[in-house]
């Protein structure tokens, strides 16, 4: 269940543009340049608005960038297909279908595969994602957490070169977030697939990553590279490792950096209300 | 073609150009282009000429229908042009145009019939529909009413409304008010039911009493879904008015229409369905207006409000 | 406090000051084997079972635990949402909560709501102003003149007639908790008010909550998901077991004051967090086994 | 500090506390609660008001008469075959009205919904037309179809049809992109995207259309047959009226009101058939 070694993709200095309705146009992402090693779990983090998902519409062929090329495995990259498969923030299952109907979808309308041969192929994938029992049950009767891996397993039965995964975690509450980040890592370290997987999560992106892209405020570009060379297979246990923590104070201190430019005018909130309130406890003893 | 004829076809082309300019300077602004060159750009696009095409087909099928097509359950119909003609003519042959006084009779009575009976259904209903929501008791005894009522088609209340009431008029007035009634009772009604709980803890927090819960957080709150509901009860009162003015009236564009039947004036038939159409699409866009203004903290679109109850 | 200018600055300090001191005596919160049934005769859903405990006037306390362990629950009983099955609550040695007694929610203790609950139809300014102008404990003017301060002292002085629908959801946040806390609250209740805000958002958020934390020493009860935000913000926390919901475990943080987000890297910080993370973990796997939903 | 007590017992089925109670309990609990005794409290009280009403001879009343001479016509009317013919009349001329609003409108709503450029061609068109309320349709129907018969059943398709088409639009319009950019990039061509997609997600506008559509049906079908009509229960109404025997109106209108309200009940679940997935919710 391998999916091949390939995935490369390379994005040299991409530039996006949107127009909004009542508001002056807003330069989102401006000659931005990265490359999405194969094989890899590369995470993008960023603060929230910084660009993150316009570029994965790009990357998945949803969106066309103004300017910039892209490049998968040397060949450019042309609309949507299942070479780059992407699961998105909100569930995006179909909620008329069962779980197998959407996992077996993909397949059997590119006529790849028979019904029957189909429904083999998902058993398997859905085994691997852990929701085996769920098969005939429609989305809105699965918890937020198995809706994520019924997602996955849609994607991973077409074998993408690429998967891009946009804030999967995010609608979660904390505790099942960590159980599903510790389960992603077992399907990630069995798959193997080069995956771009996008947070604003900073200690999601550290526990998953081999590589952490850290992407600037608006107009998005990408500021700086950390490689994460934390052991394989990980379990939350390394989340209070020397190694871990390390990466985590380099880590924020750029976004930090990055957060304060984010909040514009609340930077200097931030900044106004520290001064203020020291002035006031000083004066007040 | 004389100047009777031409002069009202250039108002009203005047003031169709004029909400398409003021539309245009509108999308401008938020492009940040010109106007001129944003008005060039819309002529050229695709889209404006096929809603021209979509009009010149209709009216164009309308008018070969009634003359050249082999249809003759069409050759009784008048023509668009004849329509037209009857509508703008100075002496229209069958008495009803923009030039006699008759045609602006008809208006007044439907309008002001479809007003008051608009200004009572709100007065009552929205009260109503808020006191509905508010408090459990009166809900579990007005409810069920209001449920064994709102079934009986409302135009099934004019035979026993004339015999009820004195006269025409407040049988008609009464009728259209009863569907105005239900809708803006029930829409309120789900406008207070669709405030999140947390605002009326907010408010309890704060040391709110309920009386003053009533008028900061449930009226707001609600105020978006009212809104709904009056564009719709104001739809579903001209509906049953033009019903009410066919079977009982003396005068109003219903009686208008169904006169026009009777003694075989069939573009007046023509002439007063266009005008109810105008009205109506001009009475809801009035609301949704008064809407907009009173609503200042909602930019969104006042449309698409869930689930609304519309007769 | 009519006149202006700098004479009136150091006036309100000692004014804050002055209420300050003589309101941190108030505000201990003493629950005694609380129990919270839903429906008794009908699916008897056990929330809360015998859950005790005691929170020092001006103590910071957070509570953890997975969904539905009924932390929220105790958070609706403390503010007079809910009422109780067994047991007692104290506000000062006032009984506050019992089985008979339902306490009236009042401006002695203010819930800030998860997703907020700012009256989008008025705008900041109304928002803040409107506790003490509806309990009318002050005019109008004077209400708008504190809230002016108040805000601008937390740079929220231009968003001042901004409706909350244009807000950042920290800036709500911030001007919810600047809500709260014009009413001199004994107790301030928080029911996960950072939850699903992106970690630079959360941050900042925890900076300004700690800030006015220093300064006003209210008592709070602070409900979360997140071990390391309970652990950075409070003195104490509690991990609540799944349902029915007891206290499984209390830590105290004796981390100093004021906190910045450096010590989340610190030694002490990180033995405090081994301590409760395996019960948290443990909590959260049988939740999410059985589907725990939100009950409360 | 306060007293650490650890639970003692991690069996995890005791921690699932949640009785059974017996379906007799539970079913006697819906039935008798509150709102329901106040509810027909207050139907009761109604129907007293009236009676009272009209024995006290007050004001407006004095063509009205008491339920009791109301339910005695409704026994006996309901044994004449007229009363029967005429329901069966109305109730036809709806479904065909109905039905082929329903026939009509839908693949009109989600071609409007599926190409852009049809929907520029013909919903101006439509938005024009939406406003005449349709019973100013009457006349000129009349005029267009050779029989009573199909110029009323077209009144009620006009009633039916600009709510479906307008509710499919929107629903069709509301499909948030994720649902089909995902199967977009999965290969799907665009029948397929159509009829497992669109179609699919369209299905709950759809209902609202409908449901909406049949208490407009039935509205106009009454006002129709008052107006133009020569069989059917609107007619019988109207009869009642001009012969002065208020009873048979009263009877007609509660007769019209019950098959509003089953025919909706019918609609509704037909709809909850079409949506299996949205009933388990």
């Amino acid at each position: 269940m391998r999916c091949e070694k390939s995935g490369r993709i390379e994005v040299s200095n991409l530039c996006k543009r949107f127009h909004k309705a009542g508001k002056d146009p807003l330069q989102v992402l401006q000659n931005c340049t990265l490359t999405i090693e194969p094989g890899k779990l590369n995470v993008l983090i960023g603060p929230s608005g910084c660009g993150k998902s316009t570029l994965a519409n790009i990357l998945a062929g949803y969106d066309s960038p103004d300017s910039g090329e892209i490049t998968i495995d040397g060949s450019p990259l042309k609309g949507p297909g299942t070479d780059r498969l992407m699961v998105f923030q909100e569930t995006a299952l179909w909620p008329w279908m069962t779980v197998m109907e959407n996992v077996i979808f993909g397949p059997t309308v590119r006529g790849e595969m028979s019904k029957k041969e189909a429904r083999e192929e998902a058993t398997r994938i859905l085994e691997l994602v852990g929701l085996q029992d769920f098969k005939d049950k429609y989305p809105a009767q699965l918890s937020g957490g198995m809706q994520r891996r019924a997602e996955l397993a849609r994607a991973l039965i077409n074998r993408p070169k690429v998967m891009i995964m946009d804030e999967p975690f995010r609608g979660l509450d904390d505790l099942t977030r960590e159980l599903m980040q510790e389960y992603y890592l077992k399907i990630f370290e069995k798959t193997n697939c080069t995956t771009l997987f996008i947070t604003t999560e900073l200690e999601e992106a550290i526990f998953l990553a081999d590589r952490i892209l850290i992407m600037t405020f608006l107009p998005g570009r990408i500021k700086t590279i950390i490689d994460v060379d934390l052991p394989r297979p990980r379990n939350y246990h390394v989340l209070t490792s020397k190694k871990y923590l390390q990466i985590k104070a380099e880590a924020l201190e750029y976004l930090i950096e990055e957060g304060r430019k984010c909040f514009g005018e609340d930077c200097n909130i931030a900044n106004t209300m520290v001064d203020e309130f020291r002035r006031q406890a000083d004066n007040r003893h | 073609m004389n100047i009777y004829f031409v002069l009202p076809l250039f108002v009203i082309l005047s003031f169709i150009f004029f909400i398409f300019y003021r539309q245009q300077k509108r999308l401008a602004h938020y492009s940040g282009i010109s106007t001129l060159s944003q008005i060039k750009k819309t002529l050229t696009s695709q889209r404006f000429w096929l809603v021209i095409l979509g009009f010149v087909l209709t009216i164009g099928f309308w008018y070969a229908a009634v003359y050249w097509l082999p249809f003759d359950a069409f050759h009784r119909l008048p023509g668009p042009d004849e329509v037209v003609i009857e509508w703008l003519s100075r002496d229209p042959y069958y008495g009803i145009s923009i030039y006699t006084k008759e045609y602006y009779v008809h208006i007044l009575y439907s309008t002001y019939r479809a007003t008051v009976s608009f200004l009572l259904a709100t007065i009552l209903g929205v009260p109503f529909g808020l006191l509905m929501g508010w408090s459990r008791r009166f809900y579990e005894y007005s409810f069920p009413l209001v449920e064994m009522i709102r079934p009986i088609p409302p135009l099934a209340w004019v035979p026993l409304s004339i015999l009820m009431l004195p006269g025409v008029e407040p049988a008609v007035i009464f009728v259209t008010f009863l569907v105005a009634f239900f809708v803006t009772t029930l829409n309120t009604l789900l406008g207070v039911q669709s405030i999140d709980q947390a605002y009326f803890r907010a408010a309890l927090c704060l040391g709110a009493s309920s009386k003053e819960i009533l008028y900061d957080v449930v009226i707001p709150g609600s105020l978006p879904y009212i809104f709904t509901g009056l564009q719709i009860s104001m739809g579903a009162a001209w509906f049953s008015l033009v019903a009410g003015e066919m079977i009982a009236a003396q005068y109003g564009l219903g009686y208008l229409i169904w006169q026009g039947y009777s003694l075989v004036k069939y573009p007046t038939i023509i002439i007063g369905m266009v005008t109810l159409g105008f009205i109506g699409y001009g009475s809801s866009a009035v609301i949704r207006y008064v809407g907009k203004r009173l609503m200042a903290w909602r930019e969104q679109e006042l449309g698409g409000l869930g689930v609304t109850y519309e007769e | 406090m009519r006149n202006n200018g700098d004479e009136k600055v150091i006036k309100e300090n000692t004014n804050i000051a002055l209420d300050n001191s003589h309101i941190t005596k108030k505000g201990a919160l003493s629950i005694c084997n609380v129990t919270k049934i839903y429906d008794p005769e009908g699916v008897h859903v056990i929330a809360l079972e015998d859950c005790s405990l005691d929170i020092k006037a001006g103590e910071f306390v957070a509570v953890v635990g997975p969904s539905g362990c009924g932390k929220t629950t105790l958070l609706n009983i403390i503010a007079g949402f809910d009422s109780l099955t067994h047991g007692e609550i104290y506000l000062d040695n006032e009984l506050l909560a019992a089985p008979g007694v339902k306490p009236k929610p009042g401006p002695d203790r203010v819930v800030v709501f998860q997703h907020g609950a700012l009256f989008p139809w008025k705008t900041v300014l109304d928002n803040v102003i409107y506790g003490p102008v509806i309990q009318k404990k002050m005019s109008r003017d004077e209400a708008i003149e504190i809230a002016r301060d108040k805000l601008s002292r937390l740079g929220l002085k231009e968003i001042e007639n901004v409706y909350p629908g244009q807000l950042s959801s920290g800036m709500q946040r911030r001007v919810e908790i600047v809500r709260a806390l014009i009413n001199n609250p004994l107790v301030l209740l928080l029911d996960e008010p950072f939850r699903g805000m992106d970690s630079v958002t959360k941050s900042a958020s925890h900076e300004a909550l700690l800030e006015l934390y220093d300064i006003f020493h209210k008592t709070i009860y602070f409900i979360t998901h997140d071990l390391e935000e309970a652990i950075f913000l409070s003195d104490t926390v509690v991990v609540m077991t799944t349902r029915p919901g007891k206290i499984r475990m209390t830590i105290k943080v004796d981390l100093p004051r004021p906190r910045d987000y450096r010590m989340l890297s610190t030694p002490r910080f990180l033995e405090l967090k081994e301590t409760a993370k395996d019960a948290v973990h443990e909590e959260a796997l049988k939740a999410f086994q059985r589907g725990e939903r939100e009950l409360a | 500090m306060s007293k650490t007590n650890i639970s003692k017992d991690n069996s995890v089925a005791n921690m699932f506390v949640k009785k059974e109670i017996s379906f007799g309990k539970r079913l006697q609990k819906k039935l008798f609660n509150r709102t329901n005794i106040n509810g027909t409290i207050a139907i009761l009280g109604f129907f007293l008001i009236w009676h009272l009403l009209v024995v006290l001879r007050m004001p407006f009343m004095k063509h009205i008469p008491t339920p009791v001479t109301v339910l005695e016509t409704f026994i006996n009317l309901v044994t004449k075959k007229v009363y029967w013919v005429s329901l069966w009349f109305s109730t036809k001329r709806v479904f065909y009205g109905f039905v082929a609003a329903q026939v009509l409108g839908i693949p009109l709503g989600l071609a409007m919904g599926w190409s852009r450029k049809f929907k520029y061609l013909s919903f101006p068109v439509f938005e024009v037309l939406r406003p005449i309320p349709p019973l100013a349709w009457v006349p000129v129907s009349i005029l267009f179809w050779p029989t009573n018969e199909l110029s009323i059943a077209f009144i009620t398709f006009i009633g039916a049809f600009f709510t479906i088409v307008l509710n499919v639009l929107r629903g069709v319009s509301s499909i948030d992109k994720e649902l089909y950019r995902s199967a977009l990039s999965l290969g799907a061509k665009p029948q397929h995207i159509f009829r497992k997609i669109i179609l699919p997600a369209s299905i709950p506008s759809i209902a609202t259309g409908m449901m909406v559509g049949i208490g407009i049906t039935w509205n106009v079908v009454i006002a129709a047959e008052m107006i133009a009509g020569d069989k059917g229960i609107g007619r019988l109404t109207w009869e009642g009226y001009l012969a002065g025997d208020t009873p048979t109106i009263i009877v007609g209108m509660i007769s019209i009101g019950f098959a509003g309200w089953l025919s909706s009940g019918i609609v509704k679940i037909i709809s909850d058939r079409m949506m299996p997935w949205r009933k388990l919710f």
